[in-house]
């Protein structure tokens, strides 16, 4: 689906020009930088806009925000890696968040399960999981469909798990204040985040796993001819994501103290455009966890800073909206080519 | 990588492969053997079932009857995984690389036992990576760097690691192993081909070489004996120096050679050009490109990787961009050049990469041969698919593609049916001014290479400019009237084939 | 390395026959049985407009999904469809309040240009329809907000003819559903038998073949995002005709999920170039027989998206245009 | 293009057989008819109550109600989750008028603009529907006839107004407050907040909104305004009003994180059960200073009981004086310490619907009928 890299085109770039090692610095990490630019230049923007933004309290503020988002985009990254798509996630936190719940002390009463919370959450997020990579790869639905279908299967667990009781609240309050809590400067669950993000990449670069996955993503035809276990690796990848969203599950009811089935509502579409934003291509086989990071971290800025800025709530969405489009243009800008194939 | 000193068992041994498709046989009751240390040539026109006997070799397809043996012991593959392990290396004729990643990581990422000693518990261990594919390759005497990103590389430089990628899945097999090549020659120039030949002789140090190519000089050159396939069928094994390249020829096609020789025309000066090029540029491409081709001639251009001749062919049909100069059609200057109006100008191009950009895989044939010049078989907007079916079905008579059926889709043909298609697509223009082949016969057979270019001759002579950029110095002394020469993207040289008669040697001089 | 079976005999084998047929069928033949199905638990449902119901409801979800097969033939998605309805919508409601009888005309030209700004940013910058129409759906979701003064905009005058859409129909079909059968056997016909058509399909197959047969492939893809912004400002006539209102997160704003479920489960292929524009029908009808039917059998409100997602996954499975070595993404 | 070639395609033929089928299956040429407005019989009636999720408390509380008084007059219940969806709310509303039942419904519309279909399509069944919270202004029940039997809500403006003074005493008459309205085209919400602005305007000049972010009625969504918020006015930040409990629910988490939770005071609407338990714990040091009184148990029975008179012809729409058509139901300022005085109702829901049946749709304590709608939002020039 990416842009296709035909042997002429490989060859033209073969016999290019000898380039500087920082003009080949540049070209290798062109993502990277320009993120990075756009999050100092709005950094700045909104800093002139509205001084409180770069105070201690907002920059923490924004670490805290992002989270959740960045755990939840780590996954989204090896899914995008090798080509498809997640969009099970808010279903997925939602029953996990759930499970979580009910199984820690919580105002509804019930068995304090300890540690066995975490990981039966863990668990049932990375089943749906298993469940969205075996449809995908065995029955060949695609992912869009397997994990909008499992989407509102997490929904409807987290549902019939809610029952008819109230709103169920952690009634520990060391846990139910531990996401915004500092630690080595950074509020936990950003140092969540980076730590599942840090793990991603070493994942990524260090392991047959996360090679395989970028192979997959390559070409998944030479993978198979290659005799690596590509449907394996699939269900993998997905089986991590859905691992991943359960761990964002139990963050995000940690978060609030409490859970109801929406909990989740509106995570997906922050941590998609962060992804793509992040420079990870949705055909597969590209991209980066720092990427993500970057990604994450410019969407968070950006929507904390709208509000600082006190832009009216009616264009916030046409402001992301915009900015998100003006990323992947000036991003797409520089290879435009008349046969450059984009989806 | 200890070379074999076993003797006396094969290396590999078939009995009866048997493969249907449907009702339809592919291999038919296959068998052969191959000792330690040969290097066997493989032929056969494309659907005489050559790929599918490949395809059971490397696991990718289980027989239907018939047994095979790997070293003596009797082998079932289940998939590639398997073929690898038993030490099966293939070297594709597509290159079948990741693109996205390392030298290192491509030769280390056959999963066969040779990468197991570079990850631990599915660790990656990047400094023995590095250090086993630095091993590999200097065995192949390669001196790429194993860290740079393949999408980086060259197209020879591509198909080291390739070779350096089968030979390191045999690495890790008990006995010896087997390297197959399939077609690995059918891109690459004249001189990038020899360097390839080096290698595979010193490949069979490794245990044994199946060499498929459809060069049958390359394949004289090269191997000790060689096999020969017909409609699913073995129907020779001879050794090198018992046949002819005429026999071959003869027990491949089931007939003799048919080529005749071309008829030259000079140019009448005062005729206009149908394409007039001036001092065209592009920035890195080529430069100061002038040159012209008169309606009913063909112009071959010669030059090796990097002479910018590529890039020209495409530039002249509006596929890459023109800095500067001038092209002119009829007499008539064009400006802000694209590919729809070069189609709708009269120019055609038969690109090299047929599979991604010559045809529609999903489309039926007919709809492929009508997409571009729909003829009667659309009024204005509205198609009209008895007429398609009719223009089709006549294209297909006249160019006897197999099978006989347009509605199939052109994916399942094979390349040179396939190839056929794209020159009717653009012959089915009835103002076909000018014609740009770019490696018409790459990947063909030597019955489907006949037919495309006796249809490049004929639409030469029905009138239009014919630019073609052959496969071999050979090819373009045949079918030029005149042949220019390119080297680093100008033009070093041009005969006019009615008055000079140039050796390949002199071509091959002004190439590098 | 596309298998290169070259010696498939003439007309293919049964297997092949048998699976051409059922992607034919195979909507229509899921469709019928969950009808069917529905029918025998809860005889009264046909008696009492079943039909008209699931017709009604499946209007919108229909030719937002005919406009979003369009795009996804040419290989592109288009998330910014069920905005461009809703902000069609308010729009339609408010000129028609305004200007009258000529809004609808007005509202239809309106959202074709949204719809080709997606395709001309798409097809000239090359960035990917995913992320682009995400943007651009951030947007129109502002306009409707802006626009509405975020709020609920009523239609007071000129309405009874757009109404007449919905209140009336030919045997219990309501106008709403019919209006997207005849742009669904347009949508057929263009894709089938005009050279654009084909050349879109041919751009979703395999876009560098297309670029090199001399296809104008940007234009094409702008005409497909523009029709599929045409499509999408349909089926906000059909909210006004329905409702008689619109407001930016009501009826018509979450139309982009099941659209895309109604493409697919009518045999679209989400990687471009599998599309037919009768089968969507059926697929969209099936998407709007899910909910109505799980209401209407008495499935447990709790466990109502349980079964959703469920029937999704496995109405897909069973619609599915798969070949043997195919990729799935 | 040919038309034997399409005829021949056996798919079409099976495609148009289906459609003409289906055309002949239901034979009417108008898919809405005329309303019905003769009494019906209670055998005849199925009661259904339309919810936006199952799972909000006063969404539940809407349930309840309805299964009590299903119970007492000895009616079969239906329950419709919209699942948030204005489109899944209409088909399964259609979906269940379609099993053939005359229905007494009441209808939490997801989005205003759903209102005109429900009634219609409730009115082309025969059936009797009161909507609750939201419709547009301009449609009014009169104009559709006696099907749409009322619109009921309570007071957006006297919520706004009474959340706003608890809030504007405790911080001292005067400092900042943050405001979190919930859905942007919601008019439930829109009011709140008209309320809020009216009462500041009018009694407490001294206190100033700082910033108003609409939170979707979603608590984390507050969460995340109000963490935004904490970070651009700081302590600033005397006070925080929100449209809902939900919301106030993830505003009182972030300010907890931020440490402030005893430094600032909180008021919002509905009194959920989570509001009651953290007014009982004493959280944050009595963070919560205000809140309304209503009841969703009390909302659905009333809106059903008002359906189903209209329905066994025990009342005539048509002849019912304007506020009884478009209703405005009572709703009590609470502060903390009088919450036990409304909990009461809570305890015995089934002792409060024999009341309702008592005492009629309109007079039931603490609920009385006391105005009429549609309530309009004053112009602020401010």
């Amino acid at each position: 689906m990416a842009s296709t890299a035909n042997a002429k085109s490989m060859n033209r770039a073969a016999t290019g020009q000898p380039t500087s090692v920082v003009a080949s610095f540049i070209k290798r990490n062109v993502e990277v930088i320009s993120i990075s630019a756009s999050i100092f230049v709005l950094a700045i923007i909104f800093s002139i806009l509205n001084p409180r933004f770069a105070s201690v309290e907002n920059l923490e503020n924004i670490l805290n925000q992002a989270g959740l988002p960045l755990i939840i985009a780590v996954g989204a990254t090896f899914v995008i890696l090798i080509g498809s798509i997640d969009l099970s996630v808010e279903g997925v936190m939602s029953a996990a968040g759930m499970t979580f719940v009910l199984m820690t002390a919580n105002s509804r009463g019930g068995t304090d399960y300890g540690f066995w919370a975490y990981v039966v959450a863990i668990g049932l997020a990375a089943a749906l999981g298993f469940f969205s990579g075996v449809l995908f790869t065995k029955v060949k639905v695609p992912s869009f469909i397997v994990t909008l279908g499992m989407w509102y299967v997490g929904l409807g667990v987290a549902t019939v798990l809610f029952g008819t009781d109230t709103m169920p609240f952690l009634t520990n309050d060391d846990l139910s204040t531990w996401a915004s809590q500092q630690n080595l400067g950074m509020p936990n669950n950003f140092l969540l985040g980076l730590i599942v993000a840090i793990l991603g990449a070493l994942f990524l670069r260090f392991t047959s796993f996360g090679r395989v996955t970028l192979a997959v993503g390559n070409n998944e035809e030479i993978a198979r001819g290659n005799g690596l276990k590509v449907n394996r690796n699939k269900v993998t990848v997905f089986v991590i994501a859905g691992a991943i969203s359960g761990i964002a599950g139990i963050v995000a009811t940690i978060q609030l103290g409490a859970v109801n089935p929406t909990i989740a509502a509106g995570n997906l579409f922050i941590a998609l455009p962060a992804v793509v934003i992040g420079g990870t291509s949705l055909a597969g086989g590209k991209g980066s966890m720092l990427g993500t990071v970057l990604g994450v971290i410019l969407l968070t800025t950006l929507t904390n800073g709208l509000t600082l800025a006190d832009v009216s709530p009616n264009f916030k969405t046409a402001v992301s909206g915009g900015i998100l489009i003006l990323a992947i243009v000036i991003t797409a800008w520089s290879q435009r080519d008349r046969l450059r194939i984009s989806k | 990588m200890t070379p074999s000193t076993k003797s006396g068992v094969p290396v590999i041994a078939l009995t009866n492969i048997e493969k249907s498709f449907g009702s339809n046989k592919a291999v038919k009751g296959i068998s052969f053997s191959i000792n330690p240390g040969e290097v066997v040539g493989l032929i056969g026109e494309n659907g005489a079932g050559k790929s599918t006997l490949l395809k059971i070799l490397t696991g990718m397809y289980q027989p239907d009857a018939g047994s095979i043996e790997v070293n003596g012991k009797v082998v079932k593959f289940k998939n590639p995984r398997d073929s690898i392990s038993a030490g099966i290396g293939v070297v594709h004729q597509e290159q079948s690389l990741f693109t996205n990643l390392t030298v290192a990581e491509n030769i280390a990422m056959n999963s066969g036992k040779g990468s197991s000693a570079s990850t631990k518990f599915g660790i990656y261990r990047w400094s023995q990576i590095y250090q086993a594919a630095k091993v590999t390759l200097e065995a192949i005497g390669s001196k790429l760097d194993p860290k740079a990103v393949v999408n980086q590389l060259g197209f020879v430089d591509r198909q080291m690691v390739e070779i350096a990628r089968a030979v390191s899945a045999d690495a890790g097999a008990d006995g010896s192993s087997l390297v197959i090549l399939d077609e690995p020659t059918s891109v690459l120039e004249k001189h990038e081909t020899e360097v390839l030949e080096k290698e595979i002789r010193k490949l069979k140090n490794f245990g044994a070489v199946i060499f498929v190519s459809h060069r049958l000089d390359e394949i004289m050159r090269n191997c000790e004996r060689i096999l020969v396939m017909r409609d699913g069928e073995l129907v020779a094994d001879r050794k090198t120096s018992e046949v002819t390249e005429k026999q071959l020829f003869k027990l491949m096609i089931g007939h003799d050679s048919r080529a005749e020789a071309s008829s030259r025309k000079s140019i009448d000066s005062k005729e206009t050009a149908a394409i007039e090029v001036n001092s065209l540029s592009r920035k890195g491409k080529f430069s100061n490109v002038s040159f012209s081709v008169h309606s009913g001639r063909l112009t071959a251009i010669v030059g090796a990787t990097g002479s910018g001749r590529e890039e020209l062919a495409r530039a002249l049909f509006g596929a890459e961009k023109i800095d500067s100069g001038s092209v002119l059609l009829d007499g008539k200057q064009i400006n802000n050049w694209r590919i729809p109006k070069a189609v709708k100008s009269g120019i055609g191009y038969v690109p090299s990469e047929r599979k991604i950009e010559g045809i529609i895989g999903g489309f039926t044939a007919s709809e492929n041969l009508t997409l571009t010049h729909p003829g009667k078989s659309a009024l204005g907007p509205f198609l009209i698919p008895r007429a398609r079916k009719k223009i089709a079905q006549d294209w297909f008579n006249a160019l006897d593609v197999r099978p006989n059926d347009i509605s199939q889709e052109l994916g399942r043909f094979s390349g040179g049916n396939q190839q056929k298609v794209v020159m009717a697509k653009w012959l089915n223009s009835p103002e076909l001014r000018v014609l740009i082949l770019d490696h018409p016969l790459r990947g063909l057979d030597p019955g489907a290479a006949e037919t495309v270019n006796a249809e490049i001759k004929r639409a030469c002579k029905e009138g239009a400019a014919v630019i073609l950029l052959a496969d071999t110095l050979e090819e373009a002394l045949e079918m030029g009237d005149q042949v220019l020469v390119m080297r680093d993207g100008e033009v070093t040289s041009s005969y006019d084939l009615a008055k000079q008669n140039p050796s390949t040697l002199d071509l091959l001089e002004r190439m590098v | 390395m596309t298998a290169e079976i070259n010696v498939v005999p003439a007309g293919g084998n049964l297997k092949v026959k048998l699976a051409k047929a059922w992607q034919s069928v195979g909507p229509l033949v899921v469709f019928l049985t969950m009808f069917a199905l529905v029918a025998i638990l809860t005889p009264t449902f046909l008696g009492n407009g079943g039909v008209t119901i699931v017709a009604s409801s499946a209007a919108s979800v229909l030719l937002v999904a005919l406009g979003q097969s369009l795009v996804l033939n040419i290989g592109s998605i288009d998330l910014s469809n069920a905005s461009i309805t809703i902000l069609g919508a308010i729009l339609l409601a408010m000129t028609l309040n305004s200007v009258g009888a000529i809004a609808p005309l007005f509202i239809l030209i309106v959202v074709s240009i949204f719809g080709a700004i997606n395709g001309l940013i798409i097809a000239f910058t090359q960035v990917p329809s995913f992320a682009l129409t995400l943007g651009t759906f951030g947007i129109f979701q502002s306009a409707a907000l802006v626009v509405s003064g975020a709020t609920t905009v009523y239609v007071k005058e000129n309405g009874d003819a757009i109404k007449a859409l919905y209140q009336s129909g030919i045997g219990g079909i309501p106008m709403t559903f019919a209006l997207g059968v005849i742009a669904a056997l347009v949508a057929w016909w263009f894709l089938r038998f005009t050279r654009p058509g084909l050349a879109m399909t041919a751009i979703g197959k395999n876009e560098s073949g297309a670029i090199f047969s001399g296809i104008k492939t940007r234009w094409l893809k702008v005409l497909a995002f523009t029709m599929s912004g045409f499509l999408s400002g349909l089926a906000g006539l059909t909210i006004i005709a329905q409702a008689g209102s619109a407001s930016p997160m009501g009826l018509g704003s979450d139309l982009l999920l099941p659209g895309i479920a109604a493409a697919i489960v009518g045999g679209t292929s989400i990687s471009g170039g599998v599309t037919n524009p009768l089968n969507v029908v059926f697929g969209a009808l099936s998407v709007a027989l899910v909910p109505i039917a799980s209401a209407a059998v008495g499935v447990p409100s709790q466990a109502q998206s349980l079964v959703y997602g469920l029937v999704i996954i496995v109405t897909v499975a069973l619609t599915l245009s798969r070949s043997s070595n195919s990729i799935v993404k | 293009m040919s038309l034997k070639s399409i005829l021949t395609k056996p798919v079409r033929m099976i495609a148009a057989l289906t459609l003409a089928s289906s055309l002949a299956l239901s034979g009417c040429t108008s898919t809405t008819g005329e309303g019905s407005t003769a009494p019906l019989k209670k055998e005849d009636l199925v009661m259904v109550v339309s919810v936006i999720n199952t799972t909000n408390p006063y969404f539940a509380a809407n349930i309840l109600g309805a299964q009590v008084l299903a119970k007492k007059l000895d009616i079969p219940l239906e329950i419709v989750d919209s699942q948030g969806s204005s489109q899944v709310e209409i088909s399964k509303i259609q979906a269940i008028l379609a099993k053939g039942k005359k229905v007494v419904m009441f209808v939490n519309t997801v989005a205003s603009s759903d209102a005109p279909t429900i009634v219609n399509d409730v009115k082309a069944a025969g059936g009797f529907v009161t909507i609750w919270w939201n419709k547009p202004d301009e449609l009014n029940p009169a104009d559709i006839g006696n099907n749409f039997v009322a619109f009921q809500k309570h007071s957006g403006l006297e919520s706004g107004a009474c959340t706003a003074s608890a809030l504007s005493d405790a911080i001292g008459k005067k400092g900042g407050i943050i405001a979190l309205p919930g859905v942007q085209d919601s008019t439930t919400s829109a009011t709140r907040v008209a309320g809020m602005y009216q009462e500041l305007d009018a009694n407490y000049p001294d206190v100033t909104v700082l910033d108003e972010i609409p939170s979707n009625w979603d608590p984390q969504l507050a969460y995340k305004n109000s963490k935004d918020l904490i970070a651009k006015h700081g302590d600033k930040i005397k006070g925080v009003w929100t449209a809902d409990d939900g919301m106030q629910i993830g505003a009182m988490q972030a300010f907890k994180e931020a440490g402030m939770l005893e430094k600032v005071k909180f008021v919002s609407d509905g009194l959920y059960p989570e509001t009651v338990a953290a007014i009982k714990s004493n959280e944050g040091n009595g963070a919560i200073v205000g809140e309304t009184f209503h009841r969703g148990y009390m909302a659905s029975a009333i809106g059903l009981y008002t359906a189903y008179l209209a329905a066994i012809g025990e009342i005539d729409p048509s002849t019912l004086p304007a506020e009884k058509r478009d209703s405005l139901f009572a709703i009590s300022c609470v502060t903390p310490d009088k919450i036990d005085e409304y909990l009461q109702w809570d305890n015995d829901v089934e002792g409060w619907v024999d009341t309702l049946i008592e005492n009629g749709p309109w007079d039931t304590a603490p609920v009385p009928l006391v105005g009429a709608g549609p309530e309009k939002i004053p112009a602020r020039n401010k």
